[in-house]
Formats: structure tokens, sequence, C-alpha cells
């Protein structure tokens, strides 16, 4: 299926949904920006319809005050189960206030890869993936040491000066006026 | 005769007057076998289990004690001793522990070490060290089990069954040496095979050598040494039954395990490899002359050169081959091991039979 | 009637702890245990979380490339290598050939010594020590390797955007070849002290399988993967680095159906991949072309522009992903890693369920797990 | 069809045959090693203080990287090197001074319990005056000692008042010159 009948049949799929189709930086893929609230929909489509039965990547990062969760989906060759297509689909949601916790849909139940992503994403920048009987799957302690405040790969985060009694380097240099 | 006179020979050489009562040669005896012959045997066996194993595996090995490393068993053992328990010791695991030693050491006195160095020679006397070594496997089940830790737990019920499996085998090659000696005295095993390889009773027919290689191997099952001794080995579940013993009662464990090594290799090449005999009838005019502790030093030295020998080929088998899970090494025991001895069993019976039929 | 009802007993607890010698990495395993066999065992993660993801938006470009090799201590070229290119398809940097054949080098010298890390893991894992030491003094010869050209043994920090730091050292190529000479009789060294081995068979058939179909729902990635059945390398799928120019075969288990994907299995094909890397070794190392090592001057620092990057690269363990956004400053704006031990992770309580105590360590070994790659 | 007797015992024959052979090739493979003359058997450790059997630093390749030297005399104190370290082990304060060295680097320090070998300080140094040595043994018992400083020192007050005196002498010769 090449590009442009792809898109044209996923608008069609989902009116309203799909905002914008971009090139994804320098290469052809396709990438989609997704509406968020319809990410669950989407992601239902994607897997039943067109074939994209293997998440490989979730990644999510900050630009300005908005986090952009990014999907790289890919379709599996039928006989020998290899990589087949690229498709990456994006949503961004943006924050109220700067240590405000998001909250967006999770489709662990359509891609089981996603899960160890979704839970690293959530302790790290703050999101609380909705699962589909509307429960929030909240992570604390997985990486981040019981009772740690705050969401470290956030823009705006501090360092504490120590935590438990040990000092943090790093944020007595921040604090110093930072690096040259 | 009393069995203790030949202490008696070496109290001369000490120049203590002539002692009649048994209460004082049987100790002495006792203390002089276990000081001269088993702590020496032990460092020897430790020391060369070290230094094989880096030869084979491209390393030096230990060099530093002595030249050659050859004192790094005395550096071991005086370093144990320094080390202190770190927490502090249940009553019932030190009673396991001693049991454990006790049942091992008690071996001592009927450990065949020379014609006349025997100390006791029964009837039955082939079978205590058997019988020892099975006190000693459930010594060491319930060491691990008054331990209350994992290790302990899982180590101590698994040395157990596989003590129970090696058990069968052992005893039928035991028996078919037995068949082909007439008796189980020490005594009458080693005076029926002669000084000479072919006639050791292992060369004798292949069924005793079929029993010699059952009776190593289910030895090895029986005593948990190392190709078989996954119940005590650091990958198992965190170090198996030794994991948390330290200081000097890990030096009781260590030198349990390797004496039991040298035992069994000790029982073995006295039932099968013709044992203290030595060639031109050396003993007999020595006997003659009354030279008694020459004749003890060469029996001995015969004797441990063929130990020596035994362990070494283990030690070679045991370092270069993984190790096996312990319901591997029972079902190994059961379904190879018996059927074997068995089998060699029936065939020594036969040759038994014919030879006296004929 | 299960055993369990007739006997009446309750499953017992174990918390196999952070540091313990069967375990590849620190985690720990909540697991339930009946008698000798585990019924169901839970993971934890997190213990060796260094914040590296954090690191890289506070460092200058040519530094985040020294944590990148940190994200897997055993094979450090990668991070560096899916950095790099990531780096290299935003700046539209081009790498002149000779660059490229050195970080073919590298990538393959870091995928056999990763792999022999592997193999001394599974030795240690079912008890045989010699084959430790055979493994450990064939690896001091590749860490020799890198230590000559990039200066460092493990972290080698040596690869730059559009090349690499300097150019090699003059005897590498030989020791290279010599070295492939080398491999061929340990390897079949091993094969004698392992592969045709009845015990170390016994040990690992039927250990910690993992079906093909199993391998792509989990997204495992990587030799796990080739050894259940499932060929999947991105040295095939995406070219990169001039990948496509060298001709050779990746290796996958074929099982006929009759069992699939156990210890056994990843073990020899852990082999076989050790075989192949050689195998790409000598080609690249007899007809590498001369020429510029970087297409940057040294120490010069990088202008980024703005924009974003994904690639792919087929790390020891399996498929290594770099996704880097930069938005035009001295500091790069977020680099993320999709690494593949995630998966493994997720493989081991369903691998664990249902398998003896005593084969813990060899499903845990024979996984290849990069913990450190996972908590990032 | 259940198995006949004879050939279950033919099989159980030709496991345990197949069994022995495979533990003894395995065994064979570690005799040669027992002699160890031929250079693939022969031993490796080195012992590591002893410099006959383990590598010394000029046995290292020259490109190794080990502990850090600046050389303060080519040292510009421009703190490349303090800007470019991942972990920010280096600290230097320097100053202008007047005389034949034109800057005064009066702290240089390298905190050796933090530095990562990554060499990025030795690659960003204009003048080159960082480098790597081969050295490797750095251990010591005490922190403190982990810290190597290659600064001259503080500046003392007579230098300082040579200092202005002679940017003053220069001042004078400008005047007179316009």
């Amino acid at each position: 299926m090449d590009k442009s009948k792809l898109i044209s049949k996923l608008e069609a799929g989902f009116p309203g949904a799909v905002l914008q189709v971009q090139r994804f930086g320098k290469t052809e893929t396709q990438c989609l920006w997704i509406e968020g609230k319809r990410i669950r929909e989407v992601a239902r489509g994607l897997k039943e319809d067109f074939g994209f039965n293997i998440l490989e990547n979730l990644s999510v990062m900050q630009i300005d005050d908005a986090l952009v969760l990014t999907y790289f989906l890919r379709t599996s060759d039928p006989e020998t189960g290899n990589y087949g297509e690229c498709l990456i689909v994006r949503l961004s949601a943006h924050l109220k206030k700067p240590n405000h916790a998001l909250e967006v849909a999770s489709i662990v139940d359509f891609w089981a890869t996603a899960l160890p992503f979704e839970m690293e994403a959530g302790e790290l920048f703050g999101i609380h993936f909705v699962l589909e009987g509307g429960t929030k799957r909240i992570v604390t302690g997985l990486r981040l040491p019981v009772g740690w405040r705050g969401y470290p790969l956030r823009k705006n985060y501090v360092f504490p000066e120590s935590f438990s009694g040990v000092r943090h380097e790093r944020a007595w240099i921040e604090k110093a006026g930072g690096k040259k | 005769m009393n069995a203790f006179l030949w202490v008696s020979s070496w109290l001369e050489g000490f120049g203590l007057e002539q002692v009649e009562s048994i209460w004082i040669l049987a100790p002495l005896g006792l203390i002089f076998i276990f000081l001269f012959i088993i702590v020496p045997s032990s460092m020897i066996v430790a020391y060369l289990d070290r230094k094989v194993t880096a030869d084979f595996q491209a390393r030096v090995g230990p060099n530093r004690a002595g030249p050659a490393g050859v004192f790094q068993s005395w550096a071991d053992f005086f370093k144990l001793l320094q080390k202190d328990r770190n927490s502090e010791v249940s009553w019932s695991e030190e009673l396991w522990l001693a049991i454990h030693t006790m049942a091992l050491y008690s071996t001592v006195a009927v450990l065949p070490l020379g014609s006349l160095m025997l100390l006791v020679d029964t009837d039955m006397s082939v079978f205590l060290p058997f019988w020892a070594a099975l006190v000693v496997a459930l010594g060491t089940m319930l060491l691990g089990l008054s331990q209350k830790t994992v290790a302990g737990w899982y180590g101590g019920i698994r040395v157990a069954t596989q003590a129970i499996s090696g058990a069968f085998p052992a005893l039928v090659a035991m028996i078919c040496v037995g068949l082909r000696a007439g008796s189980f005295r020490w005594s009458g095993l080693v005076a029926i095979q002669g000084a000479a390889p072919l006639s050791w009773t292992a060369f004798s027919n292949p069924f005793q050598f079929i029993a010699l290689i059952v009776f190593l191997v289910s030895g090895l099952v029986l005593l948990a040494i190392p190709p078989m001794d996954a119940a005590l080995s650091s990958p198992d579940v965190s170090g198996g039954v030794a994991a948390h013993l330290s200081g000097r009662r890990l030096v009781l464990f260590k030198m349990g395990r390797f004496y039991s090594f040298y035992l069994w290799a000790v029982i073995a090449s006295v039932l099968f490899l013709g044992g203290w005999k030595l060639p031109f009838e050396i003993s007999e005019n020595l006997l003659e002359q009354g030279k008694i502790q020459l004749l003890h030093f060469l029996e001995l030295c015969c004797l441990m050169t063929k130990s020596l020998i035994l362990i070494l080929l283990v030690i070679w088998g045991a370092r270069v081959n993984p190790r096996t899970r312990v319901d591997q090494i029972t079902d190994f025991a059961w379904t190879v091991l018996s059927p074997f001895a068995l089998f060699a069993l029936i065939g020594a019976s036969l040759v038994a039979g014919w030879g006296v039929l004929s | 009637m299960s055993s369990r009802e007739i006997l009446k007993t309750e499953l017992a607890k174990l918390a196999l702890g952070p540091f313990d010698s069967a375990l590849p990495g620190p985690l720990r395993l909540q697991m339930e245990l009946d008698g000798e066999v585990i019924v169901s065992a839970k993971v934890e993660t997190g213990f060796i979380h260094r914040g590296l993801e954090k690191a890289f938006e506070r460092q200058r470009w040519i530094a985040s490339i020294s944590y990148a090799d940190r994200l897997d201590p055993d094979g450090p070229i990668f991070g560096e290598l899916a950095l790099c290119l990531a780096v290299e398809e935003i700046a539209q940097l081009t790498v002149p050939p000779r660059a490229e054949q050195v970080r073919v080098l590298l990538s393959e010298l870091g995928r056999i010594s990763c792999h022999m890390e592997y193999l001394v893991r599974v030795a240690r894992a079912v008890g045989s020590d010699t084959m430790i030491h055979y493994v450990l003094r064939d690896r001091e010869k590749i860490l020799d390797l890198f230590e000559l050209t990039t200066g460092a043994r493990y972290s080698i920090n040596f690869l730059r955007f559009g090349g690499i730091q300097a150019d090699i050292t003059e005897g590498f190529i030989e020791r290279i070849l010599e070295l492939s000479e080398l491999f061929r009789i340990r390897v079949k060294e091993y094969n004698d002290l392992f592969t045709y081995n009845h015990a170390f068979i016994q040990r690992t058939q039927g250990v910690g399988t993992l079906s093909s179909k199993r391998v792509r729902e989990l997204g495992v990635t990587g030799p796990n993967a080739r050894a259940a059945g499932f060929s999947a390398d991105i040295r095939k799928i995406h070219p990169y680095s001039g990948y496509d120019k060298i001709d050779f075969e990746v290796p996958v288990a074929d099982l006929r159906g009759l069992r699939s994907g156990d210890a056994n299995d990843r073990f020899l094909l852990r082999l076989r991949e050790i075989a192949v890397s050689t195998e790409i070794l000598r080609q690249v190392a007899e007809n590498i072309s001369d020429g510029a090592f970087c297409s940057r001057k040294q120490g010069q620092e990088i202008k980024v522009p703005a924009g974003e990057a994904y690639v792919r690269v087929e790390s020891a363990r399996g498929l290594l992903g770099c996704h880097v956004a930069a938005d035009g400053g001295p500091m790069p704006a977020r680099i993320q890693f999709r690494t593949p031990s995630h998966a493994h992770l997720a493989a081991i309580p369903e691998l664990l369920s249902g398998t003896r105590l005593e084969d813990l360590p060899v499903v845990l070994s024979s996984l290849g797990l990069g913990v450190a790659e996972a908590d990032r | 069809m259940r198995r006949s007797v004879f050939s279950s015992v033919v099989s159980y024959a030709k496991d345990v045959i197949w069994g022995m052979r495979s533990i003894f090739k395995s065994c064979l493979t570690a005799i040669p090693y027992l002699s160890g003359k031929h250079d693939l058997t022969k031993e490796v450790t080195e012992q590591y203080p002893d410099p006959i059997s383990s590598k010394t630093p000029d046995d290292l390749p020259p490109r190794s990287r080990g502990m850090l030297n600046n050389d303060i005399e080519r040292c510009s104190g421009c703190r490349d090197c303090e800007a470019y370290c991942p972990v920010t082990c280096i600290r230097v304060e320097a100053e202008p001074a007047t005389d034949e060295t034109q800057i005064w680097v009066s702290i240089f320090d390298i905190d050796f319990s933090k530095c990562m070998f990554c060499g990025i300080c030795t690659e960003v140094c204009a003048p080159g005056s960082l480098r790597h040595t081969r050295i490797y043994g750095g251990a010591s018992p005490r922190l403190s000692d982990m810290v190597a400083s290659f600064g001259r020192g503080p500046v003392t007050e007579t230098q300082r008042a040579k200092w202005a005196e002679r940017r003053k002498q220069i001042e004078d010769e400008k005047v007179r010159l316009i």
C-alpha cells in the first residue's frame, strides 16, 4: 500500500482524527498527528484494518509546554514475520500547569509491548495512562526511589538539593550558575 | 591379636617404654592417624584440586604461599580460623555440624591403611564407611534444615535425596568385590589381590571393571563430590548448605568434604586396585627383619599413589564438565548406575560360581 | 486434584534479591514456589536507573556520545553508533567509507565480545568454570584490540558525528585477521566443551522455551528471536553504515517443529553468530578502503539544526532504536533509546513459571539480559 | 505400538555410550593445557603488581587513556575542558597576569574519583596541554588523594605588586611613544 493511498484511507476511516500528515524528519516515512482523545479508536483501526500489529517504540518528549507521544508502528510480513512498513503516529497533550500530571489513553490492550514504555514514560514524564475500564495506571517506585517528588524528564525539573540525606552534586552546580 | 599393637612399635621409636593397655594405645593410634594421615591428606587433596584445576584452565593457580603455593591449604586453614561468624549460631546448627563431622571421622577407625595399621578388621568392616556416608548425608540435610535459610533448606534436602540414590549401586558394587574375595575383611580383600596390576580385582574380569566404574561414580553421587555437587555449589540457590557457614565451622565442613573425597578414593583402591600390596614379597621379609615402621611407610606410599591417581581422575572429570541437576543425578543413579551394578553383580557371581564348580 | 490439593501444601514465597550470583543483573524476582517448581514470578527492575536520558539533555552534543556508550556496558559501540547515525541523519553529515568500515569492524568486535560475555554467564549458570576461563581469555584479545584503537577497553567513546575520532592504529587490521583465525579454533573448542557435551545438553534442552509466536507478541528481537525461528536482523532489513555491501548470512535456528527456542538453541545461535561476525570481520578487514576518517575537523563543536530522526541498529541483544530530537541549541533536546532488553524482561515471568528452581540461573542467563540497558 | 524391549534396551545402551563418549571428548579438550607449552594453551594469568608477568604503563598501546596530566606552562586557562566535561570533575581558577606567563592558572584540579576517562577534555583542549598518560594505577585509600591538582597555586601579594608595577611601566612606555 503506497503512501498516499494509505493516508487517504486513514483519513476516510477516522474523520477529523487526523490533524496533519507530514514526513518524519528527513526520511519519507509518514507521520500522522492524531487528536489526543481519539488515540484508542485510531489504534484499534490501525491494528485490525491496516495490519500494524508490531509497536516498535513509544517515545515521549516535551516541546515548549506540551508532551508529544510518538508511536512507531510496523506491519509484520505474514510468512516470515519480519518487519514490514513503518508508520509513525503522534499526539501532543498540552500541560496546563508545569508540574501537572497528564492523562492519556493507554494502548496496552492493542500492543502488549507498549507496557514497559508506558510505565517508564508514566513515571519519568508524569503521564497517568487511562486503561480501558477507566482506571488510571499511576506508576511510582519503578525507577525513581519511593517518595521522589517531581517528574525528572520534564524541561522545568529542578534537581532536589538532597534526597534522603544524600547531597545531589548536580543541583548545587546548576544553582551556582550552571556551566559556561 | 591386639589391633593396636602397631602403635607400640611407634612408641618405642619415641623412647617410651612398652605399653600394653588398650585404653592408651587406641586413642594414641586414632590421634596419630588423624594428625599424620587424615589432615595432611585433606591438605594435599585441597591443594591438588586447586592447582590441577588452574592448570586445566590456562591459569597459574595458587603460587604465593610457599614454593608453587604448596602451603596454600595451610594459609586457607588459618585464614578461615580467624574469621568469625557474622550472625549468631543456633544450637541446632552446631549440633548437626558436630554430628556431620563425627559421622565422617568415625570412619577413621575402619580406614584400611596397611596390613598392620588396620585398626578394625571385622567381617563387616567394608560396610562401615558406607553406613557412615549415609549418616553424613543425614547430618548435612539436618544441618541445612537447621539453618532456616532458603539455601540451607534446598541444599540439605538435595544432599539427602542424592545420597539415597547413590547408596544402592555403591552397595551392589561392593558386594561384587566381596563375592570374588570370599570375605568382607580388609585383609581378606587385599590378600586375594596380587601386586601386579593384572592380579587386581578390577582387571581380573570385565564385570569387576564395570563394578569399579560404578563404585567410583556412585561414590561421587553418594558423597556429593565435585562433579555431582550441584547441591553445594555456588550457582545453586545462593550457595547451598555451606553458604551461611563461616570461620571454623566452614573449616570443619570443608575438611569433611575433602576427607570424604579422599576416603572414597582409598576404599576404591583397596577394593579394586590392590590396596597396599607390595611387589616381590617386600612386606614378608620386612616383617621378618622387624622393621615395622618402614613396612608401614612403604605400604602407605603404595596406597596413597593409587588413591591420588583416582582423585586426579575425578578432578579432571569434575572441572571440565558442567554440573548436572540433582534430579538428573538421581535419575542417572537409578536408571544407569543401578542396572550396570546389578549386571556386574550377576557377572561376578557367575565367574565366582564357575570357579567353584570347575 | 493437583498434587497441592492432595498434600494440602501452600506455595512458598521467595524474593531472589537484586544482587545474587544467579541473576544476570540487578533485578529482583518475587517468586511463588511449589516445592522445587516455580509457580509464578514477578520481575522488579529499576535498581540500576542512572537517569541517562536526563543526563543527555544537560550535556553538549559531543559529551552525549560518552554517555551513549554507557547505555549497555557489555556492548558500548552500539549505543554510540545509533546516536551518531541519528545525528548524522539530522545534520545531513556524510560519513567517509573508511569510517563506515571501521564502525562495522568495531560493531562486530563488540558483538563478539557481548556474545562471549553471554557464554561466560551461561557457563557460570551451568557450573563449568573451565569454560568461563577459556572464554574470558579469548575475550581479553578483543578488549586489547579496542584499547589499541580507541584507547579504552570498555566504554570506547571513539565514534564522532561524521566519522571516528582518529584513524585506526596501523597494527589493527593485521591483528583482526589473526583474531578471526584464532576464533575459528576457539569456537571448535567451545563446541567440544559444551555443544556436544551430554551434561550440558541435558541441562539446557527444553528449558525456558520461547515459541516464535510468543516472540512476536512480546516484541523479543535479536538472537533470542532468531533462536525461536523468527528471522529479523536489522542489518538486513534496514542496512546502515555499509552493511549492504557485505555479504553475510543471518543464522536462524531451523527448528522443524521439534522444540522452539529453548536455552540450548539460544546458546547454539550465539556460537553461530560469533562465527558469522568473524567472517564479516575478515571480509571488511581485507578490503578496507583508505581516505579520510571523519568528515568534520576534530574537536570542533557541532551545529545540529532543529529536527529529529529515528535510527535502528542491530545490537548484540536485538533491535536498538535511537530517537533524537534537536532544537538547534548546543545541547540535545531529547534522546530516547528503544532497547531490546525491555522485551526480554517482559518474557521472564512466562519463561520461569513451571521451571525448576535449579534451572532459574540457566533460563535467566540464556536470555542474555542487559538489565543496565533496560533501566537506562 | 509399544516399543519392543530389545529396541528400547539398544537405544538405552546407545544413549549411555553417547553420553560417556561426549563427556570423555570434552574432557580431552583440557589435556593439552596440562603441558601449556604451545602458545594456544599457555597460562595467561597476569599477576598485577609483578612487572614481568603483567602490563606496565609502557606495555599499553600509545592511545590508551590513563590518568590525565596537564602541562601548566602551555595551559591557556580557557576553561573549555571544565565546560565540556560530562561529569564536571575539572575545576579551573585563572586570572590574567602581566609577566611572561600571560595567564596565571592558580587552581587546576581534576577529581579522579568522578572522572570517567572519556577523553573529551583532551579533545577540546585548544593548546593541547591536557593529555592522557598511560598510568592506570590511581587507587588510593583516601578520597582526598583522588584530586590531582596541576595549578600554580594562589597569587602572592608580592607577585600582584610586581604585576601592577609592570603594568604601570607598560602604560608609561605607551604614553611616551604617542
